[in-house]
């Protein structure tokens, strides 16, 4: 097809689909209406059982937990074939490091801090207030990635150490299948919650909640920094410096 | 919140964020689309904010201030980086005649 | 507003899809692809809202208290972690086409055809 | 034995993450070790639960959270003999895919055994979940998997481009599937199979029409059914030959259960007759046809294959799509031989690719051993469904429920694809291996780029994986009480009733009555149809091979009223993204519009 002739004939599809689309959402109660019994009864179920007070989080790591063991396997699947894919071409890369000024550092070290520690406290309140492995995961990687846009190369090193990142990220991944496993071979379902629910909303609540919460937040951390760093390599200090 | 100053904030939220959609479709330059893309993302942490999820809304916000960025600009600098002093990762006005 | 926040989420998929089908660069192409995904994180979460509901989390909240479908939200995150996962994806596979092909236009990635 | 199905997903999801990380302290050969067993511990395992499956329906429900007064809290996975068959099939190809790589793939690519089994985890995930979320996030999984595995060889311009068109157009796919999950959602409340079945009963409107229209074509763009399945045959093209095994003979398939799955837990309960199913039955018979036609314009010998792939999907969509039991069974019968036959064909292809460098049909004239070219035909006669060879009593099972659906013009329309997919196979089978016929053909376009495999493989050991994928595919029609088996289990997967009650309140399933073991047999019309579609084969294979000698007039006038037709067909399949995006868009539409006129 000629780019003129998609344009046309996407704009026909489109609006079939936004007609179905439209057609679906005719049949869908108001807006605020939603009666539904599953997240009802999940809401009045799952404080009283797990004693975690974020919902949210008992659905993703228990009541849902194959479906973010999924998850991190997606995670997982796809750093391995972005490393595949980007590894084999930048062997052969220059190391282009730019020392940072002092006060560069000063502010990164503070900065890398913040994030780090903002990073460890939603994983680690996740199941309690929001938060939790995804999101804190995810700014523990963002924040040790400042070191390296702060300019000091050589301390972000060890984050871009494949041999340091990539148990720790199987650890990650295979770690909440582990916890699955070892449910079903203490003789109970895949992924049951092994542990007492302790006291309501506190650290020590969820069971086997905080187990996997950290488990997602090792793999995601450790998935977003080999992404990162693959992706940065030597590219983006130089792009830095040219638009300063 | 009271319902009262809820609604017209969810609907000014959601006014936000469809303007913001076409903006980040239509900007054609990567890297200046990237920074819509920004902007356009924290519309929908105020959206997810404001239709009372706020662990999703902390999750797009790590993933729109931090993920998305960092990946997209790494990107874009490599491929203009692939070949230096011809910029045509940003070519896209190129209408040349096609056969096909 | 009974039914806006559905329409903007037609409007987002609708929007992204017509950015997906029309880009003329990848790294274009894959943001277009998150904002129609963006599309099924409203329609999820205004799937599952509740008039006046707070959020499904009880810290500070009596058990009890109407709450919006948390459900949806857990479907929502996973979908998020497979958007950028797809977007890294996708991103890692148009440098390669930079690298190989010279150009990141999909358009002009055609070798094969028929 | 219902600790046995999260095995199934954690055995080779655990060992993927293991060989990933430990990529670096452990020595190759404990690896690739790790690798193989745990795919034969998977296949072991599945068989296991084939066999234990047969009279009880397997449910495990994740974390222990059992359903309440028939509100399924949790995810199940809900094992019967169609989920276990699938898991085994699928670990079987894995497993021989993963042995015929050992030495095959690259040294520094190692990593692909990770994903091969990340891909078989998500394989097993998707045959046996009982909840629709959890259907998605293993599509997912299995998708992320696979752009890795097609791409990784990106080191020329068509990988990347197989690898960027089969991530886009699948991503958009599993959109679709996602608003159908929330409008499922929204209206039930369920995302469990069982459940959002039970409160659809009965309940058709506007709203369930897009909402299975939306969750059908999601599993569809991944089934590779036109005009879904542009993005196929260029990955198919750039994956390597042991990859392609996996993604033609189980990863793609796996989409019809996925449709399937869905139609006959969810969509069969609020819709009733046969205009839903004829649908899809047409989507199958043009894809069938299509994919055949287009099989016969190739050269590239993995993209015939794609082609070929394409083709039998449509032939098991369309016995799914007549939504009667032995069509269902046929299908899946079908969808067995051809996974191992589809292997064997892309396995020879490797070693085509080893022995030559390269696996252009015309370039390859009379270079093929002649040890392959028995492969290749073997697996050629068992695609087109000779009698009692391979894909035959698949097809027979269709003809019946045809027969007896008194639709009879079906059965030709499906044999007719398998002859042309079977004429294209042996008209490059003949010039490859016999180095008979024209040695150029412009029908067939220009030639494409294939990068030669630079490694010392172990060619016995190739050798003797394809061959055992040949001999599981072509044996497939004869093993004894079959037939009988598969029909029980496909009547057992339509019970929607049935599959609630045993899913959400642990309601035993019937016993399956005691069937005998003896080889099918098979209705005169399908043997005459069988003998015919080889025949026809046979004789356009021969007309493909010497099309440019028969007399003027006869090549000529073909060819000048061909030439439109066939300039149209490619200038579809046209490689651009964009396009593709545009086709799925137009697609999903067009089957909507078509469900809103027949079942409103």
């Amino acid at each position: 097809m000629s780019r003129r002739v998609r344009v046309v004939v996407l704009a026909a599809g489109l609006a079939g689909l936004g007609a179905l689309l439209g057609w679906a959402v005719a049949g869908l109660p108001a807006f605020g209406d939603y009666q539904g019994p599953y997240g009802y009864a999940l809401d009045r179920i799952v404080v009283p059982l797990r004693h975690t007070t974020n919902v949210v989080m008992a659905t993703t790591f228990d009541v849902r937990g194959i479906d973010t063991m999924g998850e991190e396997l997606i995670l997982y699947a796809a750093v391995l074939g972005i490393v595949l894919l980007l590894r084999g071409e930048v062997e052969d890369r220059e190391e282009r490091i730019t020392p940072g000024s002092d006060a560069l550092r000063v502010g990164g070290a503070l900065a890398v801090g913040g994030a780090i520690l903002t990073g460890l406290w939603l994983v680690a309140f996740g199941y309690v207030t929001p938060g939790g492995g995804f999101q804190g995961g995810v700014a523990v990687a963002g924040g040790a990635l400042l070191v390296y846009l702060a300019g000091s190369h050589a301390s972000f090193s060890p984050f871009r150490n494949e041999e340091l990142l990539d148990p720790l990220e199987a650890i990650g991944a295979g770690g909440y299948v582990v916890v699955g496993l070892a449910a079903l071979a203490s003789g109970s379902a895949f992924l049951t919650n092994l542990f007492g629910p302790g006291t309501v909303g506190s650290l020590l609540s969820g069971g086997s909640i905080p187990l996997l919460n950290w488990a997602a937040a090792i793999e995601v951390t450790f998935a977003m920094l080999v992404l990162f760093a693959e992706f940065l390599e030597a590219y983006v200090v130089p792009l830095a410096r040219s638009q300063s | 919140m009271t319902l009262a100053t809820l609604v017209p904030l969810q609907a000014t939220v959601l006014g936000l964020v469809a303007l913001g959609a076409p903006l980040v479709v239509l900007t054609r330059d990567p890297l200046r689309q990237s920074l819509v893309n920004g902007v356009y993302g924290l519309s929908l942490v105020l959206l997810f904010v404001v239709l009372a999820a706020p662990d999703v809304a902390l999750s797009m916000l790590v993933v729109s201030a931090v993920a998305y960025p960092l990946v997209i600009l790494a990107a874009v600098a490599r491929v203009r980086a692939g070949r230096p002093g011809k910029d045509d990762a940003t070519v896209d006005s190129s209408d040349e005649p096609e056969q096909r | 507003m009974a039914y806006l926040p559905f329409a903007v989420a037609i409007w987002l998929v609708v929007v992204g899809l017509y950015g997906v089908a029309t880009s003329r660069n990848l790294i274009h192409l894959a943001i277009c692809l998150t904002v129609a995904q963006s599309g099924t994180y409203v329609l999820l979460l205004s799937i599952g809202y509740v008039k006046g509901g707070t959020a499904p989390i009880f810290k500070g909240v009596k058990l009890g208290t109407t709450a919006v479908d948390p459900v949806v939200q857990a479907l929502t995150l996973t979908d998020i972690v497979v958007s950028v996962t797809v977007l890294a994806l996708i991103l890692a596979l148009a440098l390669d086409a930079r690298e190989e092909a010279g150009t990141v236009d999909p358009d002009r990635l055609a070798e094969f055809r028929g | 034995m219902s600790w046995l199905p999260p095995l199934l997903v954690a055995i080779p999801l655990l060992a993927g993450a293991a060989i990933a990380g430990g990529d670096h302290v452990t020595p190759t050969p404990i690896q690739q070790a790790v690798a193989v067993a745990a795919a034969a511990a998977t296949a072991a395992l599945s068989a296991l639960l084939l066999i234990h499956v047969e009279s009880v329906e397997v449910v495990h429900w994740f974390g222990g959270w059992k359903p309440r007064g028939g509100i399924a809290l949790g995810v199940d996975f809900a094992v019967d003999p169609f989920a276990a068959g699938m898991c085994l099939a699928a670990a079987v190809v894995v497993l021989l895919a993963l042995v015929y790589s050992l030495t095959y793939m690259k040294e520094e690519a190692r990593i692909v055994d990770a994903l091969f089994l990340s891909a078989l985890g998500a394989m097993c995930g998707f045959a046996m979940s009982g909840d629709l979320f959890n259907l998605f996030v293993w599509l997912e999984l299995m998708g992320v998997s696979a752009f890795a595995l097609t791409g990784f060889q990106a080191r020329k311009l068509g990988p990347v481009q197989g690898a960027v068109n089969f991530a886009i157009v699948t991503t958009v796919g599993s959109f679709l599937l996602v608003l159908g999950i929330g409008f499922v959602y929204a209206r039930t409340g369920a995302l469990n199979l069982a459940q959002a079945g039970e409160a659809l009963k009965g309940k058709p409107d506007g709203l369930v029409i897009v909402a299975m229209t939306l969750v059908l074509c999601g599993f569809l763009v991944k089934g590779a059914v036109a005009p879904f399945h542009l993005w196929a045959a260029d990955a198919y093209a750039v994956a390597p030959g042991p990859v392609c095994a996996v993604l033609g003979g189980a990863m793609t398939d796996i989409g019809l259960f996925g449709v399937a799955r869905s139609w006959w837990t969810v969509f069969s309960a609020p819709f009733h007759g046969h205009a839903a199913g004829d649908v899809l039955l047409w989507l199958g018979i043009v894809s069938a046809l299509l994919g055949a036609v287009m099989a016969l314009l190739q050269r590239h010998l993995k993209r015939l294959l794609a082609y070929s792939v394409i083709a039998h999907i449509g032939v098991m969509l369309a016995g799914i799509g007549m939504l009667e039991g032995k069509a269902l069974a046929g299908s899946a019968l079908v969808f067995v031989s051809h996974a191992f036959l589809t292997a064997a064909l892309f396995l020879v292809a490797g070693l085509l690719l080893l022995d030559e460098g390269t696996i252009d049909e015309l370039r390859l004239y009379g270079r093929g051993r002649a040890g392959l070219g028995a492969i290749w035909l073997a697996a050629t006669i068992g695609l087109v469904g000779a009698p009692y060879v391979g894909i035959y009593l698949g097809h027979g099972l269709i003809d019946e429920a045809a027969a007896h659906a008194h639709r009879e013009w079906i059965p030709p329309l499906l044999w007719l694809s398998s002859a042309l997919v079977g004429a294209a196979l042996l008209r490059a089978g003949g010039r490859i291996f016999l180095g008979r016929g024209d040695r150029a053909d412009p029908l067939l376009g220009r030639e494409l780029d294939e990068d030669p495999v630079t490694r010392d493989a172990l060619r016995p050991l190739l050798v003797g994986a394809t061959w055992v994928a040949l001999a599981l595919g072509v044996v497939v029609s004869v093993v004894p009480g079959i037939d009988r088996r598969v029909e029980h289990a496909a009547d057992r997967f339509r019970d929607r009733t049935e599959y609630a009650g045993a899913v959400l309140h642990g309601t035993p399933i019937a016993p399956m009555p005691s069937l005998p073991f003896e080889v099918a047999h098979s209705s005169t019309e399908t043997v005459l149809y069988a003998a015919g579609a080889v025949l026809l084969a046979f004789l356009l294979a021969l007309v493909g091979l010497y099309r440019e000698r028969l007399a003027g007039g006869v090549a000529s006038f073909p060819a000048r009223l061909l030439a439109p037709p066939v300039a149209a067909l490619k200038a579809l399949h046209s490689g651009v993204v964009g396009d593709y995006v545009t086709w799925v868009v137009v697609g999903t539409a067009a089957v909507g519009g078509a469900w809103a006129l027949l079942l409103r």
